[in-house]
């Protein structure tokens, strides 16, 4: 419940940063924070107070966190990384034609 | 005023949505790890399947090691196209950097950082860790030195094509290991079976560490080149 | 058993090596690079078609499956490729246009071909992977990569307009990209599997908001991605921006190749009846149906020739949309006619407009006076192809068209009927528009048609690769058009496949 | 244990509302760091080590350097 919480709350705010705010870094981090939100979602609701799911030599634990979607959040994370640092040259770029990084004052330029 | 009508509007809506998804999301059933889901049955065989004590390393490198080579191909695209829109002719000139002392305790600590980043990648079948996360740690250090000792000091070490060719040497590596289990093993990306050592050890899980290795090199060759792109500009202002 | 259907990697790694041998060529001679990449578009081809005619008597019959597992044989976590008579259909025209659209850039793409091909190699890579793929997140993933790997080749021209696109493409896309994400974690933590065909045996367990919070998620990924009317505005400007190549691969493959994911979702992963009891499936025809008619519109009022044809595209893939949710046979028939007449005639569009605008300063509508006049022969086929997208008689827009129209008529849906209608009306009067102002001046020196096709030596040597590129796809428009009956196997096999997901999900669970 | 998890829950949404609330870039990806840090140590305590390596090198530090880099060279266009 409590995660759940947290979870729509992060969202909702990187959301709100996404299509709000009118400076394209400002995005970009919304973005982050979206993603951010859904991955520590699936953590936090995937633990089940296990241990971490690595056996140790000699030992025998009997119950461990679900692999299956930490290994999924990692793949999410390192795709998320990749696409942050694409958007951010493509910003950089935008802001050496127009000297801007202002959604608003993008907009307007040629429609 | 229109603008804050706007605000209020988005908020109000957002709102809405919001607690609309906190309605469906405490509908969720408490998560009991699946009694006969794919987790239970790789906490129970996934030792014995791939031999590696990590199982989100066996997960990633073994049981979906196809979707491992799809994000490493998936940075290798981005890399490439982060270069593409960003190709300049300028070559880097260097600003002085930070001051002796940060250079020297730096030259001392690089060693072990480089160690904890190599161990990370080597162990990725042990503790925590792998090839992806130990590949970032390298680039890290590729990061700090352009910080502390100046922009052009690793590139004239490390050269972009030097770079290049780490990041396609692993991606060979992966794909070969892919192939090899074609040949050996009947299926595409099949844990080697010959290469199995006592559990536990270092080499030991069968291809995995070989596939760690791989990646470890691409990411962090692919993410030094990402790096080293995007300060190209700032260059010629330090100066 | 996994070593009989190894070209199913084959088709996925074949492209992503010769994108990696793409990458390494910047030494090579201009030839041995095109050399390359046309050897490499046509090694898949030839390996698709070589599937197909192999297999003929099993695809006549609907029988028709492979199915290649990567991991541990006999243990429930693997990742599964499976190809049936849908994806096979897909696979064939996508890797055909493709082709094509290769040989074209080999001549149209001047500076930096080996990262161009080499991203584009990595995107029909990706491309067939989508196709391919029978598990989940293996799916999210090559979204994902096709997502990342056409934004570059979108401001490949690197200009403030392209870059601004490819900027908007890439927030879009990536938004889209984490919805999907959600769906997929979801449907994990409930059905704790992530392979397409366990999950649509057992769709049916999860408690009916669940269901309708998956389905939502799915539907905004996908809407986003299709270019659906609220959240279309990237479209346009993503498609005109790019080289004329990249715009003929976005809008007449890519389109298709999401498409065909939300048939692969929506019929054969989640059960179509779950849409229906949602009342989901009338609210999307709704959308899909005001979409069209928007696009349209906005078609008429745009005054860049690429914009317009990026429009018509919204138009296009809402009425498809539309149809296809009607979810009865003769709309499937005419839905996945029309699939395939929009991909050949927006390649072609796209290609010639190319090929055209090399000639003159812009793509504005003022600009292209005269153009008609300076290259006769591919006008003409770009006024063939654009009365193909209106629906002339022997064409096969025409035909997708009108059995789209008896789709809608069947159903009794009229609306949709006359959306189909009017939006052909609209496309006649924005096409008249550009063809009137191409012919506007009339004074030229270049030889009369007549003469231009009478002296043979003359015409062979005008001719050259990218012409000859637009000459076939018109070609194959006039051929459908007359023979469309030869899709007739093919398009009733796919439909077969959509309507008994049974089979899939049987063979794939089995084998 | 709890006590320690609702502490890091609070620091997490707290820096997430001020990498949103300030218009500064600097200040918003600073809190931006922060926010992946903590982060981690909650997937820690959600027992995903591995998880928060990746989060911890990836999101607290590679994403901020090229954060910063992006910003370096934009501050220079905003003069004009």
């Amino acid at each position: 419940m409590f995660n759940n919480l947290i979870f729509i709350i992060l969202f909702m705010l990187g959301f709100y940063a996404l299509i709000m705010k009118t400076n394209l870094i400002k995005n970009v981090i919304g973005l982050n924070l979206m993603e951010a939100a859904v991955f520590f979602w699936v953590i936090a609701f995937s633990d089940i107070g296990g241990e971490v799911a690595i056996h140790k030599m000699g030992e025998e634990v009997t119950k461990f966190n679900d692999p299956v979607p930490q290994a999924l959040t990692l793949t999410g994370i390192v795709i998320g990384a990749s696409t942050a640092a694409l958007l951010l040259t493509l910003i950089i770029e935008l802001n050496k034609f127009s000297g801007t990084i202002d959604r608003d004052q993008l907009e307007g330029l040629n429609d | 005023m229109n603008k804050l009508m706007k605000k209020i509007m988005i908020s109000v809506v957002l709102t809405g949505v919001a607690f609309a998804l906190y309605q469906n999301f405490s509908l969720m059933p408490e998560y009991q790890g699946l009694n006969e889901g794919l987790s239970n049955y790789i906490i129970k065989s996934g030792l014995n399947d791939t031999g590696s004590l990590n199982l989100i390393t066996a997960v990633l490198y073994d049981y979906r090691a196809f979707d491992s080579l799809g994000e490493s191909t998936v940075i290798f695209g981005a890399v490439s196209g982060i270069v593409l829109i960003l190709s300049r002719k300028m070559l880097p000139v260097s600003s002085k950097g930070l001051s002796f002392i940060v250079k020297r305790a730096l030259g001392i600590m690089t060693p072990f950082i480089a160690l904890f980043g190599f161990y990370v990648i080597t162990h990725g079948h042990l503790t925590p860790g792998g090839g992806f996360q130990g590949g970032v740690i390298l680039a890290a250090i590729s990061i700090i030195f352009s910080i502390v000792y100046g922009s052009a000091f690793d590139y004239r070490r490390y050269s972009p094509q030097t770079k290049t060719l780490f990041e396609t040497g692993g991606a060979l590596t992966f794909l070969g290991l892919g192939l090899a289990g074609i040949l050996m093993e009947g299926a595409f990306l099949q844990n080697l079976g010959f290469l199995t050592a006592e559990t536990g050890t270092l080499i030991s899980a069968g291809s995995i560490p070989y596939i760690n290795i791989g990646v470890g090199f691409k990411v962090g060759a692919g993410l030094a080149i990402i790096f080293y792109s995007m300060i190209q500009k700032t260059f010629e202002e330090d100066f | 058993m996994s070593w009989m259907n190894i070209e199913l990697i084959l088709l996925i790694t074949l492209p992503a090596l010769t994108a990696v041998l793409m990458y390494f060529s910047r030494d090579f001679n201009q030839r041995v690079r095109n050399f390359l990449a046309v050897s490499g578009a046509g090694a898949e081809l030839y390996l698709i078609v070589s599937l197909f005619i192999y297999n003929f008597d099993q695809v006549k019959n609907s029988n028709f499956f492979l199915q290649y597992t990567i991991g541990y044989q006999d243990t429930p976590f693997v990742i599964n490729f499976a190809m049936d008579n849908l994806s096979l259909l897909f696979s064939l025209i996508v890797t055909g246009a493709v082709f094509l659209i290769v040989i074209f850039s080999t001549q149209y793409i001047k500076d930096k071909e080996n990262r161009y091909f080499g991203l584009f190699f990595l995107v029909l890579a990706s491309i067939q992977g989508t196709i391919l793929t029978a598990d989940l997140f293996t799916l999210y993933l090559f979204i994902e990569a096709i997502t990342i790997f056409t934004t570059p080749l979108i401001s490949f021209k690197k200009t403030e307009e392209t870059t601004r696109a490819a900027m908007q493409y890439l927030f879009y896309g990536i938004t889209g990209g984490v919805f999907f994400f959600i769906s997929i974690i979801l449907i994990y933590f409930n059905l704790g599997t992530l392979k397409m065909a366990a999950v649509a045996e057992s769709f049916a367990l999860i408690s009916t908001p669940m269901q309708l919070t998956i389905i939502i998620f799915f539907l905004l990924a996908l809407l986003i991605k299709l270019g659906i009317f609220p959240i279309h505005f990237w479209l346009p400007r993503a498609h005109s921006a790019c080289p004329a190549p990249i715009s003929a691969l976005l809008s007449g493959v890519l389109l298709k190749v999401y498409l065909y994911i939300f048939m692969r979702l929506f019929w054969t992963m989640i059960a179509f009846d779950f849409l229906v009891e949602l009342h989901l499936s009338a609210f999307v025809l709704d959308l899909a149906l005001v979409s069209s008619l928007i696009g349209h519109v906005f078609a008429l009022q745009a005054d860049n020739l690429k914009k317009m044809l990026a429009y018509s595209s919204i138009g296009h893939i809402g009425m498809i949309l539309a149809v296809l949710m009607l979810n009865t046979e003769a709309a499937f028939y005419g839905g996945m006619l029309h699939i395939i007449a929009h991909l050949m005639m927006k390649s072609g569009l796209f290609l010639s407009s190319g090929y055209l605008l090399q000639t003159t300063l812009s793509h504005h509508i003022d600009d292209l006076k005269g153009i008609g006049h300076k290259n006769r022969l591919v006008f003409i086929a770009f006024i063939t192809v654009c009365l193909g997208t209106i629906g002339m008689p022997p064409l096969i827009g025409f035909v997708s068209k009108w059995y789209v129209l008896l789709a809608f008529l069947k159903a009794r849906h009229f609306f949709g009927a006359f959306v189909v209608a009017a939006g052909s009306i609209i496309a006649l009067i924005y096409y008249l528009r550009y063809i009137s102002q191409a012919y506007e001046t009339v004074k030229s020196e270049s030889p009369s048609l007549k003469e231009e096709l009478i002296s043979l030596k003359a015409f062979f040597k005008s001719t050259n690769t990218m012409k000859s590129v637009i000459y076939t796809f018109t070609l194959l428009i006039i051929f459908f058009g007359l023979g469309y009956q030869l899709f007739e196997i093919p398009v009733n096999t796919a439909i077969f496949e959509l309507l008994n997901p049974q089979k899939y999900i049987e063979l794939v669970l089995g084998g | 244990m709890a006590v320690l998890e609702i502490i890091l829950v609070i620091f997490l949404v707290f820096s997430a509302l001020m990498a949103v609330y300030f218009d500064e870039e600097l200040i918003s990806i600073i809190f931006l760091s922060i926010f992946s840090l903590v982060l981690t140590a909650l997937y820690l305590l959600h027992k995903a080590a591995d998880v928060a390596l990746a989060e911890a090198v990836i999101g607290a530090g590679l994403n901020t350097a090229i954060f910063m880099s992006a910003i370096s060279q934009i501050r220079h266009g905003d003069s004009d």
